[in-house]
């Protein structure tokens, strides 16, 4: 049988040395009434016919091509730099565990300091965690560590975040008993004045999201300090690649940087595995969920790296944790790692500068078709940017019909946003393909 | 040998990748962004070459332990083979590249595999349906409990207790908390399985739930465990199965006929898809039909023939993270699955049990065990009486010296300097010999020469790190030189 | 630029450390006369871009399905075990250099040394060399071998060899000097009087191909015997699965045996790279072509293993060498060894007991229908096998059309088989795969 | 730690593999073929699981070196980075799934492929046309040469010897030999450069061709290139470039242009297709439009827009092997090729000049330079003057202990105890730097305790092997224990 080692010998020869004549003595604890006479699945298939099997349901999966995807909503088409998957595929970070052994763990311990750094580094923040599962946990952990800190019971979604972000923070924040308020802009994005009028000194943090789900760019420096004003942390839910042109949240204040890391490396592979990040102030550490790896030095004075600060974590401290998190997302870190690796800060910024000409070359053409227009005319947009548009359904369909993955129907979350569709547009979206979509669209 | 950082390897004049040019009239961005929203100063990030790039990755790779490298021994954690083939089937471009916001159907393969992924789970666990959505076994544990949360509430029955045994795993008691429970701790009895006496103490109308695994955490089975369901069934109370020690059971007993209400998976340990360094896992939930209503939305339904996410599902909980779950770890657990069928994971979890009662027998004059045979998967030895003072700490630094992992060590915590030790199914007889004589040789050595043992490893990139001076003043990230 | 690892800084301090202002000094001892102005190709392309191009060029070529795959002539189409391509994927493999330093090569030379062992195994020979360039050379490698060994000038191609392994023979055999004869049974396969007739005792080697290039089972024993009666080596050149259930030429006494390696763990990525594999009795092993792996020990009695033998090699006896070859297939024997090693004994039989229960399942189906008849009734085959069709063109532009590779015809190359197509299968051609083909066929 | 061999671990009754059945009825091998044709033992090949199979690479590969781990400077075999994404297109379906015989229509990506490689290859080199189809080097020399014999052939012209300069590598006079010709050596002068009057006195009516490589083996560039072809060509012989040392002219100038005839390519060195521990690589081999008669068949023609092999070439020496070449190798040249661009390849041969005077010159004053500077893309030194009798195979041993790869020794002939470096263009100052003190302290450590740098290396899975004895005493195979 596949993955199973020992021939019948090998069995004889354990049991003899347990000094068991079969199994069962060593099953004997077992109540007879719990046993099973067999588990009820097929028997085992060969490699090729298992493939065979998975092989036919990939292929009942439509695929559409990369330049022809201006889908978001989260989840995007980026290069993934062959270099990525070589790194990650190596069994040699895939097969290991966490990094409990530090000597026999310095490859996996280096890697994550390395990311924790990259995301600190993107984010202008002071620090940052090992991973988290995924964007929306990520700020629903975020939430949390504000509730914890300020020991206020209220958060507020400033202006259009990710809405299965904010639903899952809504299964968060039932569970640890704390209220979610939140308010949706009638321009898009949010003024300092209309959050003003939103905060209270009950509001343990603000959380918003830059650009915001329509790809809309928050004025995130109000609405920092208008959080800071009433003792509130400001929570930024941040795009990785958007960092490289906009300001990043250390440069305006924020106490807590989180995200949503698919972007740098990973395949959408139908919304999982990504990761989230998470980075924060210096006096936030203690409090960050997850794991930390941290610098350490030997008796011979090497440098190494070892799991840290762990006073904070389940193991340890179990029911007082600052969260329950235990598995996180490393191998999909190392991803971002090495993606960030290969872009450097000039990669960054191409990738970040060659989507924000495509998507506002994009937003031109598709304005000037009838019956399109922009949905917030006066709000700024990087790669994402929401249009208005007469029959969505039937647009989208036809364009699937014709192997393009058009926009994202936002009506589909929010009723006042009917009619709206998100498109974007990657470095992989090159210019023939826009023509395609503008052409496709009349 | 130590490797230097991504960071100290970079020069500030490397120019960086090739990589696209727009092809359409390039915007600065101060011409589209308010001047306000700009980034000041660029992410410093190193500047590496490609070849430069491989060559750091491939050197921290190979600083690294890992089970393509030699046994895993760690107790708790399942560290089996992971099939090279999943990972084939999980990067196939009709799974990798499908947006999660696809029309339903263009994804009608994706969701027979969840579909056909769920059924095969329930027929393994015996519970009714499941959730694919929890990134992990702590996230699947908290969403259980949400559940059982919304359960109770939906009956209109305040609950605030959760009861855990105190010889559970730490994410047991978080996730507990993190739902809002308050927990009480439940004793073990000497042999390591739960006090009936203390359980029915702590057994109340406040009580929402008994979160267990079985095997417990001292590899035994809680052969009580019907009494036990019927002592917290009869409060009103649920039963939660951690299945972080389903490898011992597949295909022998089922949570589900045990009373259980309520089960997680890890398929990172079970189910083979990789652990990755620490994660992506995925922690699939079960449920007994009366806690159906209740799973997160969306499920996959067929209402016709064609596969659907069902939204409408007015007493869910909701949604516990993004999109519909590790989706990629879904196709690698159905490989394994596919590759495996009954008769192979039987097999497996007999062969499991086998290893760790064959394992535990070979160190029964070295080690201390404080619960009788037989164990089920994994056991949990004592290093206390190791000679001259050695602990738990110096034969797992020992076993990191002779090439070994370690075994997981201070868990649980019912034991002094426990050692637990998990072979699982998929070490040779003759991996695991090695092993023994490994511990054998150390346990030697801590009796003639304690000083090297407590020097050890001498032969990996770095010796014994000090871990407390790196709690005491964290450095949690590289700093540019000018900014130390 | 992509691959290069030079920030001009680098460069510069480089230059400085030279002494050198620039490149030119340098460059100075080229005549100016032949320095060019610029490389005459266009400039590189980012990785997305330069994929983009691989991948239309890729998307240019149809690719039958494994199950509708009936073509074989030397290549055919064979479950992959997914550890296959995962060893060899292994930077610490395929970046390697041949090991020439021992000491930090024994990954390589330990994983050669198996290689060599299996094939010794498989063809029931003393020894085997570390791997030829593909099937084709291994034959003429072998006869080389002959020609040297027994001081004659002439080899006998006996029967029904691959066209293109004797074409390249022809060619080795213009260069050194040494006659190629052949035979062509009209029965398809050779009987030993056929044989005796063409012998005499200028012969070098009599080779032939086991099963033959139209699937049939010669009669190797005799062909051997008759080869050896008259002064002549026996080469056989060997399908290495049929191995599993034909007698291996080292139990009928042939002295080198050759074969072709793709059907082990290799990809028939259009004619190559594949792997040739030799292997001989012991007292030819100083005449063996290519690399050789051989147990060595250090000081402290550690078994280790090392190149060996190379006083045979050009390296070491330039014009004297037994053969030019240098680089061989060293990886290509790696996918070998580890297919062998997947297999083992049960499996390798029963991929070829598969085969061949499939292939004869699939002959009577089809001479079933009218117009198909056996182009050899009387002799066997394992799971390739000659029919005699009426319009092979027309059929088989029929079935391409259907998305059915069908068989090869064997009349381009042999005017005497015009007509005759040569269908083949394997594990991967299900039950209903077969029935396709048939109804097809009809 | 050495490794037991895959043979050593096996176990007799272990089960084979799953694999599919036949699904239709089955044949016993002996019903359908006669007796005398059948196996009679079955293969004694290793029956090991797939987890111990994955274990056993995977431990073979650790004990490895390979350029992922570190710097090979081993002369002559430009060992630069091998690009990750080469090997993602070789293994596109498009490409590793084609059958050689399917019809061509089906294929006419594959033909355009080889048509642009071509192309660009015979751009990079000076060439007018070139065949794709020989495996390596030597097989291009091999082919090379025939098509020069069956040139000469063809106009009634029999020569019979090709020259080959005493420095060159022995795959030269290795294939002149097997092609039939007879091998005569010209002398290098002391430079290292072809000796002009020798090769004057060795250049007549008989001589087919003469081989060279530029730069020569010594890495010096041979500026008389323009008058030694006048003087091939004068006495009716033609000239061949052994590519292998290419790698330091790519758009600095061409063989074509120096006078060469025939050009073969290492695929595997200079156009990054990786070595892959001894192979595959790809040879291929361009000619000037005179010889294109005498090309390998088939050739890739385009008649009216459709690809298409031409067969139809009498004058064609023949297939050189079966099918059209290391089609998967052609596959990753080009994808480096369509990256890099002319841009980049030329500055890549800058790059590998500047790396060799750059190390060069850091060794300057600890080993003897036969050659004055300026090298090339590589240099070779003598290790002819090191303290304590200490040998360029010391040096070797020592580099390997310091976890450098040692450099190509006792090549060429012409230079005693040669050291021969090739750093290419991937690896960085920093390697380079590291590797020049790595050597230094070998020098010091030769000086101060010779003894245990002859002990070297130390740290390795082996210590220095006993290879006289390996070769006086042959064990090329592993045998069961019974048959010893
Ligand atoms: C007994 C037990 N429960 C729960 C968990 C938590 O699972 P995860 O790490 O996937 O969150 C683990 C594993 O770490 C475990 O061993
Ligand atoms: C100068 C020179 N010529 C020829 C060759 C032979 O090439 P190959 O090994 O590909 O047959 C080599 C490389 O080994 C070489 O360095």
């Amino acid at each position: 049988m596949p993955y199973l080692v020992h021939s019948p010998e090998d069995r004889a020869a354990m049991l003899a040395t347990i000094g068991a004549a079969s199994m069962e003595p060593l099953l004997a604890d077992i109540p007879a009434s719990l046993r099973v006479r067999r588990l009820e699945l097929p028997d085992g298939l060969s490699e090729p016919e298992a493939m065979g099997r998975i092989r036919s349901l990939a292929g009942r999966n439509r695929v559409f091509e990369d330049r022809l995807t201006f889908r978001g909503g989260g989840v995007y088409r980026r290069f993934i730099p062959a270099a990525v998957p070589a790194v990650t595929s190596k069994g040699e970070f895939y097969t290991a565990y966490t990094p409990y052994q530090p000597e026999a763990s310095q490859g996996w311990l280096q890697a994550i300091f390395e990311f924790q750094t990259m995301i600190a580094q993107l984010t202008a923040m002071d620090v940052a965690n090992a991973s988290l599962y995924d964007g929306a946990t990520a700020v629903a952990e975020a939430a949390m560590m504000a509730v914890v800190h300020t020991g206020r019971d209220k958060v507020l979604v400033a202006g259009y975040l990710h809405p299965e972000y904010e639903e899952t923070l809504r299964g968060f924040a039932k569970g640890r008993k704390f209220h979610v308020l939140h308010h949706r802009p009638r321009g898009g994005v949010l003024t300092a004045e209309e959050l003003e009028a939103e905060l209270h000194d009950e509001i343990a943090a603000v959380i918003f999201q830059q650009p915001n789900f329509l790809g809309l760019v928050e004025d995130a420096s109000a609405l920092t300090a208008a959080a800071h004003a009433h003792g509130a942390l400001a929570i930024a839910s941040v795009d990785p690649i958007s960092l490289a042109l906009l300001a990043a949240p250390g440069e305006y204040g924020a106490d807590i940087a989180v995200g949503e890391g698919q972007q740098l490396g990973l395949a959408p592979s139908f919304g999982g595995p990504h990761v989230g990040f998470m980075a924060c102030r210096s006096e936030l550490v203690r409090r960050l969920p997850g794991r930390l790896v941290g610098q350490a030095f030997d008796g011979q004075g090497r440098r190494g790296f070892v799991l840290t600060l762990q006073a904070r974590e389940q193991h340890i401290r179990r029911e007082k944790a600052t969260s329950n998190i235990c598995t996180n997302h490393a191998l999909c870190a190392l991803a971002a790692t090495v993606y960030l690796t290969y872009m450097g800060p000039d990669g960054m910024h191409s990738i970040a500068a060659t989507s924000l000409s495509r998507a506002h070359h994009l937003a031109e053409g598709l304005s000037r078709l009838p019956g399109f227009q922009p949905a917030f005319p006066d709000a700024s947009f990087v790669n994402e940017f929401p249009l208005r548009i007469e029959k969505p359904g039937e647009l989208l369909a036809r364009l699937a019909g014709q192997g393009i993955l058009g926009g994202l129907d936002a009506g589909r979350w929010f009723p006042e946003l009917a009619g709206v569709v998100l498109f974007c547009c990657t470095e992989l979206n090159d210019p023939a393909a826009l023509d395609e979509l503008v052409e496709a669209c009349r | 040998m130590t490797e230097q950082l991504a960071f100290e390897k970079s020069r500030e004049s490397l120019p960086g990748p090739r990589l696209p040019a727009a092809g359409v009239p390039e915007l600065a961005p101060a011409q589209v962004l308010p001047k306000g929203a700009l980034r000041k100063t660029p992410p410093g990030l190193p500047r590496l070459s490609e070849p430069e790039l491989m060559r750091h990755f491939s050197r921290l790779g190979a600083m690294n332990y890992s089970i393509s490298k030699n046994f895993y021994p760690l107790g708790s954690c399942t560290m089996k083979y992971n099939p090279v083939v999943n990972e084939v089937a999980a990067s196939l471009p009709g799974f990798a590249l499908l947006h999660p916001y696809q029309p339903e159907e263009t994804v009608q393969g994706a969701l027979e595999l969840m579909w056909d992924l769920e059924r095969a789970l329930c027929a393994v666990v015996g519970m009714d349906r499941m959730s694919l959505q929890p990134a992990a076994g702590a996230h699947g544990e908290w969403t259980g409990l949400r559940m059982i949360q919304a359960f109770h509430e939906d009956r209109g029955d305040e609950r605030t207790e959760v009861l855990v045994p105190d010889s559970a795993h730490g994410t047991n008691p978080a996730s507990a908390a993190l739902c809002g429970f308050k927990v009480v701790e439940v004793k073990s009895a000497p042999d390591g399985r739960v006090s009936l006496p203390d359980l029915e103490a702590k057994l109340n109308e406040r009580t929402a739930a008994l979160m267990l695994t079985n095997p417990n955490t001292v590899g035994t089975f809680e052969k009580d465990i019907l009494e036990i369901a019927g002592l917290v069934h009869a409060v009103g109370a649920k039963l939660y199965y951690d299945g972080a020690n389903l490898n011992a059971l597949m295909g022998i007993c089922r949570p589900g006929d045990m009373g259980f209400d309520v089960v997680h998976l890890n398929l990172h340990k079970t189910f083979t898809t990789p652990h990755g360094g620490g994660g992506p896992g995925a922690g699939p939930v079960g449920v007994k039909a009366e806690l159906e209503p209740f799973l997160p939305t969306p499920t996959v339904a067929r209402p016709n023939g064609h596969f659907t996410f069902d939204y409408e599902r007015p007493k869910s909980i909701g949604r516990v993270r993004s999109f519909y779950g590790n989706f990629g770890m879904l196709v690698r657990a159905l490989t394994y699955i596919l590759a495996m069928g009954g008769d192979g994971l039987t097999q497996a979890s007999h062969d499991a049990v086998l290893a760790a009662n064959y394992v535990r027998q070979n160190l029964e004059d070295v080690l201390e065990f404080p619960q009788p045979p037989p164990c089920k998967h994994e056991f949990v030895a004592s290093a206390r009486n190791l000679p001259n003072g050695m602990k738990a700490l110096d034969l797992a630094k020992g076993l990191l010296e002779r090439g070994f992992y370690a075994p997981t060590i201070y868990f649980p915590l019912i034991v002094p300097e426990a050692v637990m030790v998990e072979p699982t199914e998929t070490e040779s007889k003759a991996t695991l010999d090695a092993f023994t004589d490994a511990v054998r040789e150390i346990v030697q050595l801590a009796h003639d020469d304690p000083e090297r043992l407590h020097r050890e490893p001498t032969s990996l990139p770095v010796g014994r790190l000090d871990e407390v001076a790196a709690a005491r003043n964290p450095v949690l990230r590289w700093r540019p030189a000018a900014a130390d």
